[in-house]
This record gives C-alpha cells, structure tokens and sequence, in this order.
C-alpha cells in the first residue's frame, strides 16, 4: 500500500491536518537507534511538511536506556523500541502515573549476515543459526564437512538493543549466547567487523544489512519451507520471514500527549505516515488495517 | 578664567619661588618627617635598626651606604610601600607632619598621594604619556578634560620634559628613552602635586647626560617639594643634597649637612665608605 | 561653578585640593575596594565548588551502585556484562582497556615527543623551532572526535593491511592515534623544561668537548627531568582521559585480555556507551557508570599527585 | 689519563661519538616530522573526502536525513551560542579566580589548597565533567540538554586552563608598574583595574581564545548531556536544545553504516570545524603578536 | 696497560713537567695559537677586526678592554664555542699547533677536548662534584672506577680544592660556594688534561678572598698548562699575567709583555684605558 499512502502524505497538508491550527512547541524521543532511521525521517517530514514550528527532537540512546528516560518525571514524549515494553517497565509506568499507548510503527526481518566472501553459508537452517549462536558447533565444518575448518566468529548488537532481546528472546528462546561473541553498542561497527572477517557470521535489524549490500551479505534462513531471503516483501507477521520478524514499536506518553497538542498531532502523524517512509528506511510496513485502527485509537485520545 | 591667564599666574608663581629660595639660602625649615626608634623586620632579617631621623621640607636629603644597608627599605618606609613585602614588622613611629603614619588607622593611600616616589627603573604604564600623567590625577577623580590638559602641560613642564614630548603625548611611553622615561615618571609623580617625593637611585640606570639632567631637576623640584634621595654615587649625594644620611647595616652611621659628612665626617666609618674603602 | 572655583584657587595648590576635596568622594571607591575581594573569592570558590560538584555527583551514585554490588565484585573481577540477563559488574576489563590503551599511546608519545621535543631544543635552528613548534601543537587542538574518525577509518584498516589479524575494532589503533595526539604536549611541556636549562650548563659540556648529543642525554636531560616526567604524567593523564578515539575505533567488547589486537573498551568509552543519552535514574547499570566515572577520577587524581610528587623529587637544583 | 689515552683508541672513539651524533640528530628531526606527517595525512584526507560537499547550502541549511539536504547551520549556529555561553563565563569566572589567587589570596594553605585543586581539576577527563553537567545543569538545576547547560558545562571543562593562563600572564606584569601605582596612592583595585589588567589582558585573551578553541572540539562531555541526534530548528537562545559540530561529526561517523554520503558529510563538517579553530587559533596569534608588551 | 702502571707513569710525568717549568723561567715558548687575519662577525656586528695574536705555550696570556670590544668573542673563538651563536661568520685562520681550526674539516670535538674553557659564572653541572669531574673522562670512554677515582682526586687537587671537598664528592655542586663551584669548574677542566686553558673572567662573579685562591691558582697550572684569561681587572691583568693583549673596538690595540704594557705602553689608548681614563 505504499503508493496510495504516498499520495496520502502529499494531500495530507490541506486535507488530514487542515483542520489543525499551527502549532509550536517540541517533540521529544529518544530511543531505539534501531528504529531512529524511521523516525528521524518521519520528524523531518513532519517539520517540513506538516508543522514548521513544532520541533521534533529525536534522539538515540537505545530502547532500554530510552525506556529510563521515558519513564521519569518530566520524561520523553515517545520512545522508539525495537521490542515490546516489558513487565518491570510497565510496573514503572504505573508507578509514575504514566499512561503509555503503544504504537507499532514498522516491521523489521532479523538479518542474518555473512561476509561477501563466504560462499558457503549461504543458506542456513534455523536451527543452525541457532547452534552457531549458541556456541554448540564452533567451526564452519562441524555444520558441513565441506565448509572451512575455521572457527566460525559470532557478532550481534550488545544487550543496549532491543535486537539483542529480540534474538535472544524470541529465537533463542532465553539461553545464553556463546561466551565470545562480539557484542557491539554501533551498528557500524558491526557492519564493518563483518565485512572484514571472512568468518563471521552476525545479525542485526533488516536496515542495516539493506544499506550494506555491498559489504555483507544476507543468508537465507530455512524455517522449514526451503531457504528464505529477507526482503520487504518475506518480512511480514504472516509472511514467509515471520520467524524472524519483529514489530518496532514507538510508545507513546499519553498524559503529554493530552497535555500538548504536538505531541498529539505527531503521534497522529506517526500513525498515519509510517508506513510511507517504512521501505526506504530499511523496515517493511505493518497492514494496513492495522495502521488504521492505532490511527483510530489515538484520534480517541481526545 | 582662561587657560591663558592661569599659564601666567602658574608662571609667575615659579618665578617667585626661584627668587626666594636663592634669597635665602639659611632659614629653619619645618620637618617634614620624623622617624623615631625604627625598627624593621623582613621576616628573620633585621632590616632597619633603632632609626632616628628628622627629613627638612624642601630640602634634599640623601641617603647613602653600601649595598644591603636598608636605604631602600627606609624610603619605602616612608610611603610605606615596604608593606607590599610579605611579612614585614616594624615598631617604632614616623610621623609626616606630626601625625604617626604607622598607625594602621592612617591611609597609605591618602600617605602616598602626598609622599610621591620615583623608582631606581624608570617605570612609565604601558600607556601614552598622556595617560601615563593623568593616572594620578584620575584615580583622586579628577575627571574634567580641560583641567587634565592643564596638569599634563603643568607637569611635564614642571619635569622639563615639555619640550621633547609635547608633540607626541599621545604616543606609547616606551618610545621613549630611559631619561625622558625617568623624567616622565617624576612628572607623573608631580602631577598629584605631593609633598615629598622619595627617589630611589633615580639615576642609577640611566647614563651621565640623562643623569645630568635629572640631577638638575632635583635642583630645581627642592624649591617645591621636599626630596629624599637614595643614591650609591657619592659625587652625586654631594653635588645635590642638603643633608646626608650614610646607613651602614641598617643603622644610621652619621646623619648631617652633606659639606660636612663629605669634608669632614665624625665616624671613621662613614669616611672609609666615602673614600671608597668598602662598599 | 565648582570648576571656576578650582581655577582660580592658584596652581601650586590647586591639584591638592582638588585631590583632597575628592577624597570625601572616594567611599565609593572604598566600598568597592572591601566588596571586590569578596567577589573575587566567591569567584575563585567556584573551583573547589567544581570539584565538590564532581565528588558529589560521583559519589551518590557510585554509593548506591555498591549498596546492589558488592565493592569486592566490582574491584576484582574480570567479566562485565551489564545488560545480561545476570549482570556481571567487574571493571577489571575497562581498567585493563585503560591502561592497555594508555601504555600504547605513550609507547608512541614518549619517544616520539621526547625525540621531537630534543630536536627543537637543541638542534633546530631558532627559525626552524618558531614554525616546527606551532605547527606540531596544531596536532593537540584538533578535535579528538577527528582523531577517532581517523583511527577507524584510516590507521585500523592500515594496521590491518599489513597485519590481517588485528581486528576491525581493536585497542592498538585508537592506542597509536592517541600517542599521536599527544606527542605534542609531551614535546612542547619537555621542550620548555629543556629551554629553562641554562646554557651555562651547555657550554660547560660542549667545552669539554662532549658532542651535542652528549651534552643533551647527559646535562640537559638530567636538569630538565622534573620537567620530562611531568610532562610524562600529564600525557599518561590525557590518555586515560580520552574518550572519543577509543569510543569510536576500539569497539565496545568488555573484552579482558592483553592482545591488543582485540577489541577492548576504556573506562571512559564505556560511560559514553552507558550514558547514551541521558540515562534516567534507577538501574544498576545508570548505577555503575559512576562507579566507573569514580575509579576513572581517582586514577586522574593519583596520576596527578604522582606529576606533583615526581617533578618534586626529580627537580635538580641549578 | 685522557691524553694517556691510546691516540688511536681515542680516533677511534671520537669517530663514534660523532657518528651516532649525526646519525641521532637525524632520528630526532624525523620524529619532529613525524607528527606533522600525520598531521599532512589527516588533513589530506579529510580534505579529500569532505571538501566536494561543501557548499553554500551545506553551510547554510539545515539538518536533513537526506545527505544531499543536509545542511550544518544549526550545528554552527549551537556551537556559536555554546561559545557565547563559555567565553563570558570563563572570561569573567577564570580571570576573577585568577585575580584573586595572585594578588588577593595570601599565600598558605588555602591558597596551596585551592592551585593543587585546580591542576587537578585540569587533569580530569572532560567525560567526567559530562556526567557533572548531567547531574547539575541537566537535572538538579532542570535546564534540559539546552545551550546553557552545555555551555556551562564546557566552562567548567576549561576554566582550569584559563585560571593558568590568566595567573601567568598577571605574574608576568612587572612588579614595578603596580608599585608605580600604589606610589601615586592608588587603592589596590585600582591598581589592578587600570594597571594590572590592561597589561596582562592580551595574554588573558590569548589564553582564553585557546580554551574556547578546546571548548569548541570537545564531544564527549555533550554525548553525556544527552544532544539529540536529529534536530532541525535552529537554536536562538540559551533555553534552546542544540547541537553542535562534534556531535554532528559523532553522530554521522556513526550512522555512515547507513548512508555512506554521511561519512563525507562528517569530513565536511571535520574541515568546518578546522577552519573555525584554525581561525581562533590565528587570533590569538595575532593578539599575542600585536599587544606583546616590553616592559 | 695496567691501571697501576698509567698511574705511576701520570704522576712521574706530572713531576716531571713540575721541575721542568720550575726550573727554566727565561726560554723560548713554543707558540700555541696564532691567529692571522681573523675577522668575524655576528650577523650585522663586525666583531674581531684583522686580528694577528700568537700565543704562547705555558704562559697566561691576558685580554683586557672595554665592554664589548670583543674579548669574549675572541677566546670563544680559540675553542670554536663562538659557532654555537647562529648567524656568525669568520674569515681568517687560527693556528693550533699547526693546523687551523676554523677548518670545516677540523672536529671541534678534538679541539675542545684540548682546548679547556672556564667561564664567567662558574657552571658545574647540577651533579655531584665527583660526577662533573668524570664527566670529561667519562665521554672520553673512560669507565674504570679506579682511574676515575685517580682522576677525581688529581684534579681536585690540581685546581686547589681537594682538602675542601674530600669528605662530600658525592653531595651536588651546588651546595658550593662560588669561589668553590669556579674552582672546581677549573678542576673538571683539567680532569681531561687539555693543553690550554681559556677564561672568561672567571673571577668577575667572586668576592676579594675567592678571587686570591684562583689568582694563585692560575700561577701554578701556568707550569703545566697555557693559559688565555679575559679580566676586566687591570691589577689582576698585571698580576698574574705573562703577556697581556689591549683590545679595542674589535682590534688588537697592543700585544706584548705585561710589564711593558702596563708601564710603557706604546699606544695612548692602551695608556688611557689603563689609567682608567675610559672604559
Ligand atoms: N623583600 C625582601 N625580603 C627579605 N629581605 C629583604 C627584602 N628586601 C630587602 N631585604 C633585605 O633587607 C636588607 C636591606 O635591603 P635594602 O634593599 O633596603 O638595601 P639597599 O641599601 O637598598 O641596597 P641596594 O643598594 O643594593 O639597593 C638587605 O639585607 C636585604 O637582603
Ligand atoms: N650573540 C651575539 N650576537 C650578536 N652580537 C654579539 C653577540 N655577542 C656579542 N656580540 C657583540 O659583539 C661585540 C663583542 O662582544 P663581546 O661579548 O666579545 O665583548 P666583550 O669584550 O667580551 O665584552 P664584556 O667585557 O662586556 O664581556 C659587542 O659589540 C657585542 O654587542
Ligand atoms: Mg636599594
Ligand atoms: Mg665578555
């Protein structure tokens, strides 16, 4: 629906938020750094086009470190999250006094990474993934004794990233990650470690790896249906990627959102605009129903 | 009144005073300081012992003595500069006309705007010479342009200065060379109109011409001011002075009219320094 | 009125007077002159407020980080896993990052600033030292964000090149740019103690017929010492101090390990990979970045009481 | 002994010594080099990769996701409100204590205690004052990340350096021109207001131009404070959030992996940043070459 | 060679050379340097003009003058330590023993360890006192603790000072007094046992009493060595002094005999300056 949304977006000035008188003031997130690109281009647009006196700030501490931030006295107005909220920070919420509404802005297909010179591991089932990660097999030729008799040399993004908690959560199902993968806190950092080292073998959010075609190469995860290859159009909660694919989130402070009318008008934006900027920032874009009813949902916030 | 007319009153007066004091050369002159039992302390160093000295108004007194002697601490002592060293005691009195100025209750800043004082280097501001004389009379408030003007002319004339700089007052002070510096510095000191003014070793960094000059001056500045000089040279303690004060390790040795110290001294110390057997 | 009055009072006294009359005026200027040391004092206090605003900050919050872990733990043991599931808080592995680093960069700006500092000194000619020597102090003001987009982009993949096992992030690059950036503070700091060695000196060796080089290693360096090794514990203090070249190009392994081809992380990256943004209140790892800040601030401390302590010691009388 | 010395052990010797004169003179003006060497690289390279992208709309426009939109004047224009923050501060905070140290304080303990405390204040690494900023400015005093607080911030990080600067250049003003003053009954302020000052200002000025050019590169005490990564309007005013031109070569380095043209983007701002401290640098030069006094 | 056998030959040969110089007062000395021709300059500043000076050996030579009429220049120039001042030229030739110096391809590191300097302010190296004796032997690959020692105690003995320092060779220098610190500067000279020695007023710095040690000093290692001595004392000049050297504004006014000069000087500028009628 990516098209129709487009010419959504461009009406919207006059149409969706006619209505709406200028408004002023800021905008405050911080956040997931995997969900930034996203939401960075969505304030963008949203100053450019929508609000030029509202400022939108967006920020990147990542999804648990904006968690803390969100939920505190005088907190953020959104917090971008690469995973759900969780109990404790609900708890924390409710403590606070702190509504918070969830807002699912995009879809986001785990990559698994190699390096462009790797042509073995091309493909891989999910279960391999799984012992590779796991520390169960240490070399390429415990897999297949026809591939390297190398170690084979894990990274990911460190435990400040809601794709840590993703993997480990969801695909892992909560054991611990082999003992000497390499954790780190920048995704370019990641990007160039695997490019270098013929070895090894990463994940991280589909974006990332979108960008950095030319420098690491994805692998088709078998879920039990032949290899599939993350894409805009396998990432989906139904699709063919939906073992690997994880909903981003942003949340919403729902007591600012009543109190300033930009943080409620922005939250409406995001609602409305996500999925037009979903493609080209590396995420895929959540159904359109869907989309429509958070739109529906924040509208009744007034 | 005009500027004009007070050039002339200004110059009248000088001439007035000339004629008096060739007139008279022996009269009782009024003291203008007098030290009693002064004793001071750098720290340990015993620097100034048991000093007593009365200092004549518009008279020159030089102070001589060989290096370390306490000559300098002594005429620091009496605008009482010497406190600006650390840890400087002294007992005793030195009162400037009847009054003790070692009394903490007495202003050094009111003390030395009275007791003017010409250092051994020449120390002009790093400011045009305009600035540099209307210093003085700025921070007492003077503010009026027109009377700084007058003061700025008054004073370098009063130093003979007027004449080489007077086209250039507004030019860095430091373009200046060491004796017009010197003699700069002087006319900045004359420019609050003290009393005294206290001079030490004026001449010593400058060369014979400049020196010549300034000891000139001297001659001159003593029908207005009381002067106390430091000097290390005898000739000139005898060509300039009045009275001699010769300190010998900070005590006064011999204290008197300078023709007597020099041609006939009654301490055999004091004749040893002056023929130029220590020191 | 006033001013035709002090006109016409005569000359001789009219300046006196002038004086003396103001001199009721002055009170402002007594005022000022008892209200300005009081100013000025609260000014100067701002500093010790400074640092009594860094142990408070510093301390509260490294306080409650050691009510949740044990100081033993924190001080001794070598794995750092803040964010798992059971966090594991040894900064053994940031100290080890730290001093790894720090050895590499002075491995680098000892020599190298001392040689530098020993050629401006005593052997490049006075033209030649005016332009060598601002120019190389161009090097300490550049930013150190630049050094470090310098050391992953250039000096690691160099490294790399001829040493394929380095790793993409490592401690031995940001180590090397950070001796770059601080030879010139080695060099300029060494440079001023050798200039304030008297000539006098010099002259009595090379009039024995020493070389210069001679003269140099024996007279001149021993004389400047103190000096040296200060400058020597000032660059150590630098290097533990920096933060953006490590951030940027050693990666955020809390690796503990001597190989330097390893990522490792420093005391200072981590409290950048921790803060993020602005970290909230509340959770032992917001906790345990000021206890990382705390050991970081006493290691500076120590490092600078070992500067005063040194260049007391070695100071040769001349 | 010397001249009983073997003539031809002497030759022999001395060959040596002359030698490893010559061939150590050389190593050292290398290592001179050396740094400058680097110095050559860096600069070429960041040349090389950022000059292509600087143009009047770079220079002029706002921060954009889009590299080919991206424009640098909201970081310029915080790092110019952040210097409008530090240097009165500084000027104000750090010639006072200056000031005070030097011609107030009377030497002992106190005075002792206070100069050890700000040499070791000047040794504490500029990440640690970010975390101050952070509890104090931030959020005991509730400012935000604004431009006050990170101004503030940086004075703090500076002001030891200019406290040093600022008491060498009044210990530099020669006695003799402050008892000239105090002999014509001048009051102590008065001596330092009109004597003592002026002297030493254009060493203050120097002093205080080379702390704000620290000041103006320092990123780390900001990736503390929380800037935001993304931030459109510009900032007018101290209450304003802001970013500066280190943050923005931060957070572009970071996201190159993302969008390539930001690393380009980063070296522009790199070459930005070296011109601005390159022409703060040449100010102080010209300060300290024009106003050098001889006493 | 053996230790012990170096050392027995040192202090016969020292014996030797004692009796030697003793012995024979009135001979013909062997010529040590002879300048011809020489003209230097400092950038701009023609400082040596056409200076012929021969020395000799075993002799003190003496160079007096006014202020900066070159005098420093000139010895400086004998040991090739004028070079390190940047911008300094010389034409001419100095001859030492035969072969010039200002030579490109004469090492200065030869020449100075022949030619010894004392200076004007006595500058040990801030060590302690048996460390700058060895320094000059040490750089000369001289390791052996015994000989060093030897060295230390000949050398210390030889300028006069042994006696003084014997029980602190190993406390700094510094803790000296100045006619100590210039005794064993001279000491540390001779620790290398040059041919020549050069100083540069090396008693300016020293009170009356320091300045008589080094006076007699000077007379004995006449015996053994040749001596070149800048003062600006003529009664110094004329008391310690073989030949004396008159230079003025870069030229050598007069050269000959001390007796002669100061009696009967041929010039009425070296007369003038003598009589102390300038400088
Ligand atoms: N600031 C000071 N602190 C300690 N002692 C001092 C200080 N100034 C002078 N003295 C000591 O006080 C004594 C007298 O010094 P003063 O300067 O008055 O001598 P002087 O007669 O002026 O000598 P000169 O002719 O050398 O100027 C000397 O022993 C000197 O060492
Ligand atoms: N380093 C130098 N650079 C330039 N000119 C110099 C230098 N040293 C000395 N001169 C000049 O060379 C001339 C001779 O100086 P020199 O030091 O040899 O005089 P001197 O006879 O030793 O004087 P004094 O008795 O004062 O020591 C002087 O005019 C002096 O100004
Ligand atoms: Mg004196
Ligand atoms: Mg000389």
């Amino acid at each position: 629906g990516g098209e129709e949304a487009a010419d959504n977006t461009e009406s919207g000035d006059t149409s969706a938020d006619g209505a709406s008188e200028e408004l002023e003031g800021n905008v405050v997130i911080d956040g997931s750094g995997t969900v930034y690109p996203l939401m960075s281009r969505l304030a963008e647009e949203y100053m450019i086009n929508e609000q030029p006196n509202v400022s939108v700030e967006v920020s990147r501490a990542g999804t648990s470190a904006g968690f803390e931030k969100f939920l505190a006295e005088d907190g953020t107005d959104f917090n971008d999250a690469s995973r759900p909220i969780k109990d404790e920070e609900k708890a924390k919420a409710d403590e606070l006094g702190i509504e918070v509404m969830e807002i699912k802005v995009a879809l986001d297909g785990l990559t698994i990474v190699v390096n462009p010179e790797n042509d073995w591991a091309t493909e891989l089932t999910a279960e391999q993934v799984n012992d590779i990660f796991l520390g169960n097999v240490t070399k390429w030729s415990e897999i297949n004794s026809e591939w390297p008799d190398e170690k084979i040399q894990t990274y990911g993004p460190n435990e400040n990233h809601g794709t840590y908690e993703f993997f480990y959560e969801n695909i892992l199902e909560e054991q611990d990650l082999v003992g000497d993968i390499n954790l780190q806190q920048e995704y370019s950092t990641l990007v160039t470690l695997v490019s270098e080292d013929v070895n090894a073998i990463g994940f991280f959010g589909f974006g990332y790896y979108d960008s950095n075609k030319d420098k690491v190469k994805a692998v088709g995860i078998d879920f039990g249906e032949g290899p599939v290859e993350p894409s805009l159009d396998t990432i989906g909660e139904e699709g063919p990627y939906a073992n690997y694919t994880r909903p981003v989130f942003t949340y919403l402070n729902v007591n600012n959102a009543k109190e300033k009318a930009q943080v409620y008008d922005y939250a409406l934006y995001i609602a409305e605009s996500a999925n037009d900027f979903a493609g080209e920032t590396g995420f895929a874009p959540i159904p359109d129903e869907e989309a429509q009813a958070q739109v529906e949902a924040i509208e009744a916030l007034q | 009144m005009s500027v004009v007319m007070m050039e002339n009153k200004m110059t009248v007066q000088l001439n007035q005073e000339k004629e008096q004091s060739a007139g008279t050369a022996i009269e009782e002159k009024d003291v203008v300081f007098n030290t009693k039992e002064l004793n001071l302390w750098y720290s340990e160093t015993h620097a100034l012992k048991n000093i007593n000295l009365s200092i004549n108004e518009k008279e020159v007194t030089a102070i001589i003595g060989p290096s370390g002697c306490g000559k300098s601490t002594y005429i620091k002592t009496l605008n009482r500069m010497v406190e600006l060293v650390p840890g400087v005691r002294t007992t005793g009195e030195i009162t400037y006309k009847g009054k003790n100025i070692l009394d903490r209750s007495f202003r050094v800043e009111d003390l030395r705007t009275q007791v003017g004082m010409v250092f051994q280097k020449p120390n002009p501001f790093p400011k045009s010479i305009y600035e540099n004389i209307v210093y003085g009379p700025k921070i007492h408030g003077i503010r009026n342009k027109k009377i700084l003007d007058e003061i700025v002319e008054q004073s370098l004339k009063g130093a003979y200065i007027w004449d080489e700089v007077k086209d250039r007052l507004h030019e860095n002070a430091y373009g200046l060379s060491g004796g017009q510096q010197q003699r700069l510095c002087i006319a900045r000191c004359l420019a609050v109109q003290p009393d005294v003014i206290l001079m030490d070793e004026p001449t010593s960094a400058l060369d014979p011409k400049s020196t010549l000059k300034i000891e000139e001056l001297i001659q001159q500045l003593k029908k207005d001011y009381s002067i106390i000089i430091v000097t290390h040279n005898m000739q000139q303690a005898a060509r300039i002075s009045d009275k001699t004060a010769f300190f010998l390790n900070g005590e006064v040795i011999e204290f008197g009219d300078t023709n007597t110290i020099f041609t006939n001294p009654s301490d055999s110390r004091t004749e040893d320094y002056i023929s130029g057997r220590f020191g | 009125m006033a001013l035709k009055k002090e006109m016409q009072t005569g000359n001789r006294l009219r300046i006196n007077e002038m004086i003396a009359e103001n001199k009721n005026k002055k009170s402002m200027a007594n005022i000022m002159e008892k209200i300005i040391p009081a100013i000025l004092f609260i000014l100067a206090s701002i500093t010790i407020l400074t640092t009594l605003g860094i142990l408070y900050t510093l301390l509260t919050e490294a306080i409650e980080f050691f009510k949740r872990v044990p100081i033993w733990e924190f001080f001794t043991t070598t794995e750092l896993k803040p964010l798992s599931q059971n966090p594991k808080f040894g900064v053994l592995p940031l100290i080890n990052g730290t001093i790894i680093s720090t050895i590499i960069a002075m491995l680098i700006a000892g020599p190298i600033g001392l040689m530098s500092a020993i050629y401006l000194s005593e052997y490049a000619s006075d033209k030649v030292r005016r332009v060598l020597k601002p120019l190389l102090e161009v090097l300490a003001g550049i930013p150190t964000i630049v050094y470090g987009f310098f050391a992953f982009t250039f000096v690691t993949p160099l490294i790399r090149s001829v040493w394929p096992e380095v790793e993409a992030t490592n401690i031995l690059s940001p180590g090397i740019v950070m001796g770059v950036m601080i030879i010139p503070m080695i060099a300029s700091l060494s440079e001023d103690a050798m200039n304030s060695v008297p000539n006098a000196m010099r002259e009595g060796s090379l009039a024995m017929g020493a070389t210069k080089l001679e003269t140099t290693f024996k007279v001149v360096i021993p004389a400047a010492f103190s000096g040296i090794i200060a400058s020597f514990v000032l660059g150590i203090s630098r290097a533990i101090g920096e933060t953006m070249i490590v951030t940027i190009a050693s990666g955020s392994s809390k690796n503990f390990t001597f190989d330097i081809t390893q990522s490792m992380q420093t005391m200072t990256a981590y409290i950048v990979e921790v803060s993020g943004g602005e970290a909230a209140a509340g959770s032992t790892i917001y906790y345990s970045l000021y206890a990382v800040a705390l050991t970081l601030f006493v290691f500076t401390l120590l490092m600078n009481l070992l500067a005063r302590y040194v260049s007391r010691k070695f100071r040769e009388e001349y | 002994m010397l001249s009983k010395l073997d003539q031809q052990q002497y030759t022999k010797r001395m060959n040596n010594r002359i030698r490893k004169n010559s061939v150590l003179q050389s190593v050292f003006f290398l290592s001179a080099l050396f740094g400058l060497f680097v110095l050559a690289i860096l600069i070429i390279r960041v040349v090389t990769q950022g000059f292509g992208w600087i143009d009047m709309d770079f220079l002029t426009g706002r921060l954009s996701t889009d590299p080919e939109r991206a424009g640098i004047m909201g970081a310029i224009l915080g790092t110019l409100w952040v210097m409008i923050v530090v240097i009165p501060v500084t000027m104000i905070v750090g010639v006072g204590t200056a000031i005070y140290l030097e011609l107030y304080a009377k030497k002992g303990k106190f005075q002792a205690s206070i100069q050890t405390n700000i040499s070791n204040l000047a040794g504490v690494p500029s990440i640690v004052y970010g975390l101050l900023g952070l509890t104090v400015f931030v959020r005991l005093m509730d400012l935000g990340n604004v431009v006050l607080a990170g101004g503030l911030t940086l004075s703090l990080l500076v002001l030891p350096i200019l406290i040093v600067a600022a008491q060498e250049a009044i210990r530099a003003v020669p006695s003799h021109l402050a008892e000239a003053s105090y002999g014509m009954g001048a009051t102590k302020w008065q001596t330092i207001q009109r004597v003592i000052l002026p002297a030493a200002l254009p060493s203050i000025l120097t002093g205080s131009i080379l702390s704000l050019s620290r000041a103006i590169g320092e990123t780390a005490p900001l990736t503390v404070l929380g800037i935001p990564a993304l931030l459109i309007p510009f900032p007018n005013g101290f209450f304003d959030t802001f970013t500066a031109l280190p943050m923005q070569i931060y957070y572009w380095t970071l996201d190159s992996s993302l969008v390539a043209e930001y690393a380009n983007l980063a070296a522009a701002t790199i070459i930005v940043l070296l011109v601005l401290l390159f022409v703060l640098n040449s100010v102080a030069i010209f300060i300290r070459n024009k106003f050098q006094h001889r006493y």
